[in-house]
């Protein structure tokens, strides 16, 4: 057998890799970008229309097998991005899936106005929902069909590019806001941002971070989103990206069989900087070893009989 | 290899080849690499991990104290449980690494420079060539625990000029490294700092009330070291913002927003 | 100073100790709970009126810094846990918090009346809202506050003692199921029992569990618990057990400080059945390094200045 | 030290004192305790984790293959990520353990009795007094890898009757530890086994046509090894539960449901 085909084509754009380096987690340096093996398309830091200096004090606090980050979307605002950091990005042969987190619904709509000029250079356009809507009670966008319909009903008539609503795990009833954003007309579904968490500092006896709650990521929350991701599919006719905790191959196929198209990987490239490049590597040997041509065979497996299921299928069609 | 902001780091699997213990506070950790990695020069550092498991989940960020050929040593202080892990180590155990990280330390060749640690503060100087207006060494211990580490360090320092200063007055005279440094800095000098916060305000405050110049080696809390989470995130003076991991780990005291030690 | 009080006084019932041994830990072997040190409560494994089997195939799983289970409730039922458990039980000299899993309504109003008559003998009843409700469509009776206020409209009348309710961590509102409890009559609620989760088997690419998904515990979890505690503290006016993944002192002392008046550890005997002793004794120097007397003036300081808060409380009063 | 069911057992904190390894799938641990423990016999176990860290989460079960004195000693088969790193331990660290779990295997005194071990399934047996009975040991192994783990075993049990059989024909007679067995067992012997659930299965299978009693070793995911949560629960063929933890691990063949090799 000919080494596994890893290629993920979700509603309208096909990767050479399935796996994505996430939100918020690389510099945005172009050098850097061009030298990570094992992706194709990579994630932007959130960027708002604004530039934002992000949350004060503490920003990190580690747990078990778990980060917090209470990093606040640090950054410069989308047009200073589009004038200094976009051009360098644009050159490394990289996919840029450019974060975006709505704020407020007015900025996010100048914000997607602006990136319109460089449509071009921007294969995905994902929206970030964790933001707190201020206008609506400091809940997160996402938290709600309403507020993914409503940020959708600008981000989606101002962006004719490919567009993925990134989840937030907090939501009330999670599939309830997968099929908003399906609604709303996203090309796909990123399942899902950090979730909530705490922690407190045992000098003062205080909340750690000054916002008092974190953002949870990292392996811990793995079966977390794994859960998400399984419970998704079937629910949505738009790919799932899936999101959180994922640290090996094995991971990244288990979010394949439970539903996910792609894989996005944050955290663990803390631990190991270039750990897409062994995933891949990874990955194919898994396939090879069970005889498996195409990692999009496999999507959604879990619910069809697993590996046997889809050998069936094969050979069925 | 990667790249980051024109550094070049390396992540590799290296193995403990020895360990000496400094006290119960401290110990000094010698580690094989399994091959040669970008160069490494004073006041860079690593991020030190435990290999397969996710708990603790992120490197330790620790001062290269020496390397040589495929060696790098650090000296670990026991200040939680990560850094405890890692001073706990026996030879044959395995550690990953990303190294080097952060710009090396300019330390200024046209004027008198003093070295001041704050106990493991040391570290990242220890590799620093001695400049041609090179005054002496100021460490400063807490307590008699340390007496292994300040014999180490003077073994470490031998032939220079070295001041010792401890709180409890059993290792030197009573005292801390900045005011052990004290009437002894003059204006125009520069002092090339590396230790707990508290020592690093007060060198501060110090530099800008005597004139003279103040690199501070700052610590900060960090997932990545290269740039991207900004989690080490510090405010300059001037209001733009700067990454502890790549714009440091020292900075220029003149340079520092009046937050970097709140 | 004399050593700490760790004395915990929540709503009724006064415990030696803050530290209680969730359900579903502990084998409910009288020898065993004699020798536990460290603790005055305990809860029992999760009893239904029915005996219960439990679930077939895998019960465990291991994530990182988790544990993943789907146990099922195996249990021998009420009425013959009454006539051949709790005569031993009751004899260990621990007060007996016994969880109660609500299966249907009918099933519970039979159990509680049944449980009445050991009223004497069993400290607190406390409900376990996890269980999927059948005829609601099968969520759990926690997710919503309709169920909880449905469960404790049979409950409540039904138990004259002590009542705690158990949340799900899963409830689309977390803190109005909390409000629902404390208006259907609870004298506190227990935030919170497990996260779920779900994990796949890559031998043969299907769900691990029989029932695909499963309760996460653990360390991993304790970010999640505590931040669920932090924000139901003053939302609620009835006490708050804080749980999830507690393996320390330390974490204890979180639980406390973001607003619970016990803690309940469950996991973390699966590393050492002996953990609370050690536990309760760091505590008693955590509390004494901070020259704190009670533990129970520290109950929610979080809220109020830290431990700078509560020794100005302290000296105001 | 804490008691379930009648058992009592200690948890302590033990160092590695000497690691043999076994070629490139087993090691064989030798771990100091700080003090003394209940009695250990064998067919009992023990969790083993590793300190300080969350991941692993859970001690895992390993047989206990000699207790003496303050030492214990285990054969630990690489099977996963968990028992690889015991495995891959360094004398000096440490272990800890929740130590003797499960009943004491019996083995009968009356009758003929074999004992039978897929590979590192010798491990529970190797501390069984020899019966008066004792017809020999046979063991089973895949391949040549294993080779110094069966060299190591025929230390243990030098002076035993030893027959080896090798999936793939390079250690011994081509075949199985059941396929070994073959033919040489009688109806009314006791067939003592403990390795790999297909071997398992085929010799509960075997005894079932050969009237002879097998005495199995099942292995079940474990979290607390004191009976409490429910997760090593199997069914008996009177369809009543056992936990595999606190009832067993041994188990008499005639007693398990059918569904307990799934
Ligand atoms: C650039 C740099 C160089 C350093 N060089 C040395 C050295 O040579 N020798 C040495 O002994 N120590 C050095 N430190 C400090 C060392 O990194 C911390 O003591 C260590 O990270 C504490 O981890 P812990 O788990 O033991 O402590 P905990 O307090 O349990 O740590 C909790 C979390 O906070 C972080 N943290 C706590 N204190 C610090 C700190 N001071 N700096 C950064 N992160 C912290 C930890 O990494 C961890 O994520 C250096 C720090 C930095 C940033
Ligand atoms: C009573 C008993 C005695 C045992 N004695 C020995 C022995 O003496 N030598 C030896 O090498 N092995 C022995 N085993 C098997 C050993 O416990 C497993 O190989 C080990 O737990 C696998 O863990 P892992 O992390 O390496 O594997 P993984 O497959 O990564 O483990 C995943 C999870 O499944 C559990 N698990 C996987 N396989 C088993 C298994 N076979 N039994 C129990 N849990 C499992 C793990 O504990 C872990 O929680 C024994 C098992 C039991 C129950
Ligand atoms: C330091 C840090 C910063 C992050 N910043 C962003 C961000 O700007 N936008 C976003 O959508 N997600 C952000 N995330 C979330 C990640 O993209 C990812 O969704 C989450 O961490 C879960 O995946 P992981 O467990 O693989 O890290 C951030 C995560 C971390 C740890
Ligand atoms: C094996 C196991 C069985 C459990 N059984 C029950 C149960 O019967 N009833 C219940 O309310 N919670 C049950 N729980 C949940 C625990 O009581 C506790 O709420 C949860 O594990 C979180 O706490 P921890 O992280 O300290 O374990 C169980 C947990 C585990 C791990
Ligand atoms: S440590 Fe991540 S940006 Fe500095
Ligand atoms: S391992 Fe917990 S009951 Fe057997």
């Amino acid at each position: 057998m000919s080494s596994p085909d890893l290629r993920a084509t979700l509603g309208g754009v096909t990767l050479d890799s399935p796996l994505i380096p996430a939100s918020g987690i690389l510099p945005m340096d172009p050098v850097l970008w061009m030298g990570l093996e094992g992706c194709d398309g990579v994630c932007t830091k959130g960027l708002t229309w604004r530039p934002r200096a992000g949350n004060p004090g503490v920003r990190l606090e580690e747990t078990p097998g778990g980060l917090l980050n209470s990093i606040g979307l640090e950054n410069p605002g989308v047009q200073a991005w589009m004038r200094e950091t976009l051009p360098g990005l644009a050159g490394t042969g990289k996919r840029i899936v450019l974060n975006l987190a709505c704020e407020d619904l007015d900025s996010l709509g100048r914000a997607v106005e602006a990136l319109g000029g460089a449509s071009d250079r921007i294969a995905v356009l994902e929206l970030n929902l964790s933001c707190p809507n201020v206008d609506g009670g400091g809940a997160a966008w996402g938290e709600a069909p309403e507020g993914v319909r409503a940020a959708l009903g600008i981000a989606r008539p101002g962006w004719k590019g490919i567009l993925w609503v990134k989840l937030t795990p907090q939501a009330g009833d999670f599939v309830a806001t997968a099929r908003a954003a399906e609604a709303g007309g996203a090309d796909g579904v990123v399942v899902a941002n950090t979730w909530l968490g705490a922690a407190l500092d045992l000098q003062t006896g205080l909340p750690r971070f000054a916002r008092s709650v974190a953002g949870l990521s990292g392996p811990a929350v793995f079966p977390l989103s794994l859960r998400l991701v399984f419970q998704t599919y079937g629910r949505v006719g738009i790919p799932i990206v899936g999101c959180g905790g994922v640290r090996s191959a094995e991971d990244a196929l288990c979010m394949v069989l439970a539903g996910a198209s792609a894989v996005e990987v944050g955290t663990w490239h803390f631990r190991k900087l270039d750990c897409l490049a062994g995933m891949c590597r990874d990955l194919q040997a898994l396939l090879q070893a069970r005889g498996v041509a195409s990692l999009a065979e496999l999507v959604g497996a879990a619910h069809r009989g697993g590996f046997a299921g889809a050998r069936k299928e094969r050979s069925g069609a | 290899m990667s790249v980051c902001g024109g550094h070049v780091f390396s992540e590799v699997r290296g193995t403990l080849v020895s360990r000496i213990s400094l006290g119960t506070g401290a110990a000094w950790l010698e580690i094989r690499l399994p091959g040669p990695i970008p160069p490494v020069r004073a006041g860079q550092f690593a991020l030190l991990s435990l290999p397969e498991v996710c708990d603790p989940l992120l490197g330790r960020p620790l001062a290269v104290a020496r390397a040589q050929e495929d060696r790098v040593s650090f000296l670990c202080r026991r200040a939680g449980r990560g850094s405890g892990l890692l001073a706990d180590l026996i030879p044959g155990q395995s550690v990953d690494l990303r190294l080097p990280l952060g710009r090396p330390v300019e330390v200024p060749q046209d004027r008198p420079v003093w070295f001041l640690g704050g106990s493991v503060g040391a570290a990242p100087l220890l590799m620093a060539p001695v400049p041609p207006g090179f005054r002496g060494w100021v460490l400063g211990f807490r307590d008699a625990s340390w007496g292994p580490a300040l014999e180490h360090l003077r073994g470490l320092l031998a032939g220079l000029p070295l001041t010792v200063a401890c709180d409890d007055g059993s290792l030197g005279p009573k005292g801390n490294a900045v005011s052990a440094l004290g009437e002894r800095v003059r204006p125009g000098d520069c002092v090339v700092a590396c230790g707990p916060e508290g020592m690093l305000q007060a060198l501060r405050d110090l530099s800008r009330a005597g004139g003279f110049q103040a690199i501070l080696g700052l610590e900060r809390r960090m997932a990545c070291g290269f740039g991207g989470c900004l989690g080490c995130r510090i405010t300059r003076r001037d209001g733009t913002s700067a990454r502890v991991c790549v714009d440091g780990p020292f900075f220029d005291g003149e340079e520092l927003g009046d937050d970097v030690f709140a």
